[in-house]
């Protein structure tokens, strides 16, 4: 076809979002290739080798911390997602009503704060509470990593919200749903996409977390990262890459798992 | 009151309750854990420094004395802390090149993972966020890998004849902002792609049928029209970017301090907690100034939220 | 507003619907009184934003009145929310429930109500069969086209077997084509079942062919309620002659009444009958009403009632509308059927009379 | 039997201490990790922690005794006392060892890269006033009290003086210095073998390892004074495993498991007899073995008072900013 | 389609576009040839799904045909991107840019033209004097109602001085009596301008008021082209007939053929004329077409062309449809105008003969 004019295409943006991927996944990829070096350097190849997933896999340090990590990430994202989910419903499609707009601002407050910020603040004030009740869990870290994780489940699902038709939970009720019922057959499934966009969101911020964590860990509750950042006076070896590349694998399969939950809704959009 | 009027207002009432109700836990946890610790600092920030870190209890205006104004150590002279606002200031100007830079890179990424077949949109996205999988400290190693001297990137422009000398990139502003731009990047393009792709193309083939040539259309349409998402996309790389202390650490060599690492060193080795309570409340000010601004600004143009 | 024989479903007594407050108040609904029958196809027309949607929220309960109540068969429906009330709604937009099948969202209600599996397959089964959309039970709604959906928009509401079905402008979102033939299924349906039907709609042609009876609304209120014979021979005013129909209005003046008709003269000087509504009592200068069809042209001459010359010419396809500027400056449009011998015999700029035969004027009120 | 909370520098601890001691005592040992003096402090002090053990600089070590936050559990009384080197037995931070047990010790000193500046790497001068050949090439790591102990020595004063003139002095040497430098990091192998320096402030341990990857590089002691820091083992007052605590200090101050600890981190321990045990390059090693020539220059870095870190700290402010 | 003395504003020779490949792939268009004359008010209609978007599409220049070609004025405009060919497009939803006020929208096409400031100003100004929005020239686009958004739709495509002006159903999201008056307004600035306007709609009532000529699309084709009155009177084929207005199709045969008509024997064995579309040649069995309006009800007797029984009576306002069994077993509608008098005169169940006069039959194609 000659002269093809593609309204959608703007000139360059292909070329720069390529760009973008390139940087992106460039220093993922020799990230990955240095999990392989059979020397103890991540910056110079002396030659293939799995010795470092097998150093890994055999310190109970790191992979106690990567599960510890992957726990406090999902029971903080699932926390996180549900409360969000709850409250987006409840500040989006309404008239304005007193303590709309303070609800709003204050969901989307710990975006506004430094970490460094609310990592001391949760020392100083959980310290107290493990003192005084001598519960010194995972339960802390738990909650700290829901509250900054809530306004990033918050966004995409509000999105989503806004953009729902409300005549649809409507015709439910108009079919004797009560509002539970319309909720959980109606509201819900529609919301899914963006309830799971939220829930990685959640995720991967928690997953990501140095800061809060090392201020608030107790005894026995190293983080990945905050294992790593122990480890950064001295010397990041390849095992790092390689518990890295797993992980990389690991957010592939999820990803590719929720693609493959969330496309039968993506078709009825 | 008619029983119509009283079934009114009862449904406005309960609705308004039920409203409440939904978002009491995402409030609580937030009260608890994200927003109410802002007092312990606010409380901190007006108490003396205890010997060895952490506050003595008794109150002092001290450490807001010291955010801006310094008594210099040797002349006891008072002057504008200067050490403290040009640290500000750099923050600021970095995060403010950050955010343009990852908007740069970003906004062409996010328009084009919008003008995908709808079923190669996802997979686009997840492509974006795939990174962030990995910890930000082995990002920021793996960046370091790139641009070092004898890394990737200048091996690869040797090679090819490009340059003859290795140019020093690692340890320069450019590497900070670099490594800020790489791990906000998703931060900017997903609230861009969440207003790219509610964008209507009918109004770019409104555009090109008015004469408008491809730039025009770009500044004059799709730009105003995505602006809540540009917003949005910018208060959330800004924010993060405004008080990261890891990638400058990592990327910058250190020598230079940003305000994230300017509070560190109070509440760590420089063992002056009410001095970093109060940086921190200075940054969660001016931050919050930051948003007000662009919210009103998002306002003026008549844009919603992303 | 007369109680008549028959039993009443709805019954709207003197409901207003404020919106806002202050300045910014808008009347959505001020006033209404409205008798709805069972087993009625009732019909609320009117332009856009005159409070049909309003109303019909109210009634559903999605929506509570200012003052005012409504009854359901003689009971206040008021404290009812939406899901208990025995009525149900098409919406304008279909909503259909995107992540169901067709099956799954006419059995929705029933499920809801909690209806034996067993039972919930036969209606289902049954509501496929009156919509005639057995072969698609279990496609997805998207994957449907509109009139379908429309259908099964229909099929969904009908499945609880309300007393009482709303319908807002179902057809509206559909092609001429499509309407047509959804508009002689509606009916079916509502002959088959007998339930009532309240049927929202901004088309007056599709009022005037479905509905038993009309409520003609303008602005928050109800102007004139009746059959689709007496709003559109019989408009009690303006709006109402105007919103239904070509009308050509004419100042005149009442000369006489006898009994239910008067006798008007025009300004040409010729007198001619006119009918006037109920409980009005004109008289002085009035404004008649005369539907285009109901003159005929004639070569000018003593005879006509009025002259005129032909201005333009619109061809209707069924018919053809002669726009003819009168003598006394004001426009007349005359429509005449199409024989299908060619153009109609005028041309613009010719001369012409108008002839008016006995009884064709309607005196309004305003 | 039992448990044992060990709250210890990040990459510190060799993982075969650890086992041997949990199959040797039966205890669950659980390590957690921190990165600074500070952090640890500010969560030991903070309460609710959970930890028994932690392992602080003995610079810190003072303040950790003076808030109260050590159990003085008398190592000097234990079985294996016997094996601390004597030099280490009576320090300044804890005379008599009532609270702590030697970890390890190590020097912060220069490193240099030999095939970019030949000259004498035994001056902080390489870094306060960097040769033509080190200018814009020079790291430094960001430990605040080793380097300001280093620039305090270079410009004639004590360690941790408050006399404003050293200080004046120290602030302007680095201000003039800072520009020279690449930056303020820890200086990693990958940084010594990639060029990304050609010399660091940095530790011994640390230098040492950049030396196994790159032959070029030299450790120097700067004649004008360096630190000597020891990381030391002790129990926490609110431990709850202090058995297990006491158990574990004894244990270390056995030269074989000593020698585990230096093997992993690289770093001399305090315990007599450990080099026997200890890996071959590590008996030799120049960076971990002081020169006599050097021993005198050589000083502990301890806390500072209050008032000296307040300047200390608005001076490396200053030069950050 | 023959090249008339007027000059050639488009000219869409043999254009297809195909969307997909393989199984999938869709024919928007196959082989469509087309002339449209400067100044001339041509619609495309069709049903939804047809081909008129994508027609309209490719003479605009966001889409390109797989073959054929397009003429401007005689020139192939294939190499013009959608910026650089003087046609402006009316877009169905308007496509008003929310972030400018009405002037700004109008002065857009314009700015971009690069015209100096007083020229846009003066030709805003007109602009909005021609569609009677200047009171709103500062409103945001939001602020408006449909009917006026449509009106700077208008106005905005009209600025440029466009050779031609592509309407793609402007009016179809509008109430009914809005889009009446739109249609003469839209009539009104065709005329005062001279543009050419290329007019999309489903709705034939519309096609048949406005047009100078229509094309009937289905299914990607163009059925038949000419002025409403051979559109609707002499329909070519069955298709054309069945969109266009209600008809009554009856299966008959050819007896014979003089010149332009026919003679064909009605299932009763009565004979009528009939004509037949150009270039065929009818014989044997065929169908004819004749509309309900052509067509009269009488009492029954041998002079009846038809007869049967009256099954049901629609009340349409203007006329009154009666549908009638034929006793040939198919439905027979007859359209009769209404007087005022009350009812049709005729009952359901009642039965009834049917008189056609001459020349009310069609013959078609297929
Ligand atoms: N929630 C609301 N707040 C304020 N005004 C409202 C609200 N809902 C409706 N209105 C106003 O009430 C009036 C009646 O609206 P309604 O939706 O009932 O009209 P409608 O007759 O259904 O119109 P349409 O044919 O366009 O659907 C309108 O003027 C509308 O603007
Ligand atoms: N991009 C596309 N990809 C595939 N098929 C398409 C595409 N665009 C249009 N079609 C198909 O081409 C045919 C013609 O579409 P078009 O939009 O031109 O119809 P239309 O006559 O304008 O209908 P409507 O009255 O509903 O607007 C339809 O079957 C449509 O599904
Ligand atoms: N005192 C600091 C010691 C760190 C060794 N890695
Ligand atoms: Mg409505
Ligand atoms: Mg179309």
């Amino acid at each position: 076809m000659r002269n093809r004019f593609d309204i959608r295409v703007q000139p360059g943006f292909a070329t720069i979002a390529m760009l973008c991927f390139f940087i992106l996944y460039l220093p993922i990829a020799t990230l990955v290739v240095y999990a392989f070096n059979s020397g103890s350097s991540i910056a110079r190849w002396e030659g293939f080798s799995l010795q470092w997933f097998a150093a890994a896999w055999n310190n109970t340090q790191v992979i106690e911390a990567s599960i510890r990590s992957v726990e406090i990430a999902t029971f903080a994202a699932v926390i996180a997602t549900a409360v969000a989910t709850l409250a987006a419903i409840a500040t989006t499609r309404t008239e304005a009503y007193r303590g709309l707009t303070f609800k709003y601002s204050f969901i989307n407050m710990p975006l506004m704060v430094p970490e460094i910020v609310t990592a001391v603040a949760l020392l100083i004030l959980f310290s107290r509470i493990k003192v005084w009740t001598g519960y010194s869990g995972l339960g802390y870290l738990i909650i700290a990593h829901t509250a900054f994780c809530v306004p990033f489940a918050y966004l995409p699902i509000r999105a989503r919200l806004e953009n729902m038709d409300l005549s649809l939970e409507r015709a439910a009720a108009d079919l004797y749903a009560t509002p539970f019922k319309a909720f959980r057959y109606i509201t819900l499934p529609l919301l899914w996409p963006g309830i799971l966009a939220g829930l990685m969101l959640a995720f991967v911020i928690s997953l990501d977390d140095v800061v809060i964590t090392e201020f608030v860990k107790s005894g026995g509750q190293d983080t990945l990262p905050t294992y790593m950042l122990g480890q950064l006076r001295r010397s990041i070896t390849p095992e790092m890459n390689a518990i890295s590349t797993v992980f990389l694998l690991l957010s592939l399969a999820v990803v590719t798992i929720f693609f493959f939950l969330s496309r039968p809704n993506e078709k009825t959009e | 009151m008619s029983g119509a009027q009283q079934a009114a207002e009862n449904a406005r009432r309960r609705d308004i309750r039920n409203r409440w109700l939904l978002s009491a836990p995402a409030l609580l946890i937030i009260g608890l854990a994200g927003v109410g610790p802002l007092f312990i600092v606010l409380v901190y920030s007006f108490l003396a420094p205890g010997n060895y870190g952490d506050v003595k209890w008794e109150f002092s205006t001290e450490a807001w004395f010291n955010v801006f104004l310094q008594r210099d150590i040797f002349d006891n002279t008072l002057s504008l802390a200067d050490a403290h606002v040009s640290i500000l200031w750099r923050s600021i100007k970095l995060a403010l090149a950050t955010t343009v830079l990852s908007l740069i890179l970003g906004f062409p990424t996010a328009y084009f993972i919008a003008s995908r077949p709808a079923s190669y949109r996802q997979v686009w996205l997840f492509l974006i966020t795939i990174p962030f999988w990995t910890n930000m400290l082995i990002r920021g190693f793996a960046i370091q890998e790139m641009i070092r001297n004898e890394g990737l990137v200048n091996t690869v422009l040797m090679k090819l004849g490009v340059i003859s000398a290795p140019i020093q990139m690692l340890y320069t502003d450019f590497a900070i902002l670099l490594g800020m731009a790489y791990v906000h990047l998703p931060l900017m393009v997903l609230p861009l792609y969440a207003s790219m792709e509610k964008l209507d193309f009918r109004l770019v083939e409104a555009g090109y049928d008015l004469y408008a040539t491809r730039f025009q259309v770009l500044r004059r349409i799709i730009i105003p029209l995505v602006k809540p998402g540009i917003i949005a996309g910018s208060i959330l790389v800004f924010i993060p970017a405004l008080s990261s202390y890891v990638i400058p650490r990592i990327l910058g060599g250190g020598k230079n301090l940003m305000i994230g690492n300017l509070i560190e060193l109070q509440f760590g080795q420089g063992r002056n907690w009410p001095l970093g309570a109060s940086l921190s409340i200075t940054l969660v000010i001016i931050v919050l100034a930051a948003m007000l601004y662009y919210v009103k600004n998002a306002g003026k143009t008549g844009g919603g939220h992303a | 507003m007369s109680s008549t024989s028959k039993k009443a479903a709805i019954e709207i007594r003197g409901v207003s619907r404020l919106y806002g407050a202050g300045n910014a108040q808008v009347t959505a609904l001020g006033g209404v009184f409205l008798t709805i029958q069972e087993n009625e196809f009732f019909t609320l027309l009117g332009p856009s934003g005159c409070g049909k949607t309003t109303l019909l929220r109210l009634i559903a309960g999605f929506d509570f009145p200012t003052s005012g109540e409504i009854l359901l068969h003689g009971e206040d429906i008021a404290p009812l929310p939406p899901f208990k009330r025995p009525v149900n709604t098409v919406f304008q937009s279909y909503a259909l429930f995107p992540h169901m099948t067709v099956a799954e969202n006419i059995a929705f209600g029933l499920k809801m109500l909690g209806r034996p599996a067993d039972e919930l397959r036969t209606r289902v089964a049954e509501m496929l069969e009156l919509v005639h959309m057995t072969p698609m039970r279990d496609r997805q709604v998207s994957q449907i086209s509109g009139g379908q959906q429309q259908r099964v928009a229909l099929a969904r509401a009908l499945a609880p077997k309300p007393k009482v079905l709303l319908l807002d402008e179902p057809l509206s979102a559909l092609d001429y084509k499509l309407r047509k033939e959804m508009q002689i299924e509606l009916k079916r349906v509502q002959a088959e079942t007998g339930i009532t039907f309240i049927f929202v709609t901004h088309d007056q042609e599709e009022a005037l062919t479905m509905s038993d009876r009309i409520a003609v609304m303008s602005a928050g209120s109800v102007r004139q309620v009746g059959s689709p014979w007496e709003i559109y021979d019989h408009p009690a005013e303006r709006f109402v002659a105007n919103f239904i129909g070509e009308t050509n209005f004419l100042e005149v003046e009442v000369v006489s009444i006898e009994g239910t008709s008067a006798r008007v003269r025009l300004r040409s000087g010729k007198e001619i009958p006119a009918t006037f509504p109920e409980q009005t009592n004109p008289n002085g200068k009035v404004t008649i009403v005369i539907r285009p069809e109901h003159a005929a042209l004639m070569e000018p001459s003593a005879d006509a009632t009025l002259s005129g010359v032909v201005e333009s010419i619109v061809y209707l396809g069924t018919d053809t509308a002669i726009n003819v500027r009168l003598d006394g400056g004001s426009l007349f449009t005359v429509r005449q059927q199409n024989s299908r011998s060619g153009p109609c015999g005028y041309s613009e700029g010719q001369t012409v009379g108008i002839k008016l035969s006995d009884d064709v004027a309607q005196i309004l009120k305003d | 039997e039992g448990e044992l909370n060990i709250y210890n520098w990040g990459n510190y601890t060799n993982p075969e201490l650890i086992k041997k001691f949990e199959e040797t005592y039966k205890v669950k040992v659980t390590l957690t990790d921190y990165d600074s003096n500070d952090t640890a402090l500010a969560k030991i002090r903070q309460g609710g922690h959970g930890f028994d053990i932690v392992v602080p600089s003995a610079s810190a070590l003072p303040i950790f005794i003076n808030e109260g936050l050590l159990l003085e559990s008398r190592p000097d009384q234990m079985e294996n006392f016997k094996n601390v080197d004597p030099q280490w037995v009576d320090v300044p931070f804890d005379p008599g060892r009532h609270y702590s047990v030697p970890w390890q010790w190590g020097t912060t000193g220069i490193a240099v890269d030999k095939s970019v500046y030949s000259g004498d790497p035994n001056t902080s001068a390489i870094f306060l006033d960097p040769p033509p050949e080190l200018v814009g090439k020079v790291n430094v790591v960001p430990e605040m009290s080793d380097v300001m102990h280093m620039v305090v020595t270079y410009a004639g004063g004590e360690p941790c003086t408050g006399d404003l003139t050293v200080l004046k002095k120290a602030r302007d040497l680095l201000v003039a210095a800072k520009p020279k430098w690449i930056s303020m990091d820890y200086g990693t192998v990958e940084k010594y073998t990639k060029g990304d320096l050609a010399a660091s402030v940095d530790w011994n341990g640390a230098t040492f390892r950049g030396r196994l990857a790159n032959p070029n590089i030299v450790y120097g002691y700067p004649k004008e004074g360096y630190p000597i820091w020891m990381d030391n083992a002790t129990i926490l007052k609110d431990a709850k495993n202090v058995e297990n605590a006491k158990l574990f200090l004894n244990f270390i101050m056995d030269p074989q498991n000593a020698a585990m600890i230096s093997a992993f981190a690289r770093y001399a321990n305090g315990i007599k007899g450990s080099e026997a045990y200890m890996p071959e390059d590590m008996k030799t090693a120049p960076e971990v073995n002081i020169p006599e020539s050097a021993k005198a220059a050589g000083k502990f870095n301890l806390a500072c008072a209050p008032e000296v870190q307040e300047l200390y700290t608005k001076i490396w402010t200053e030069v950050q900013k």
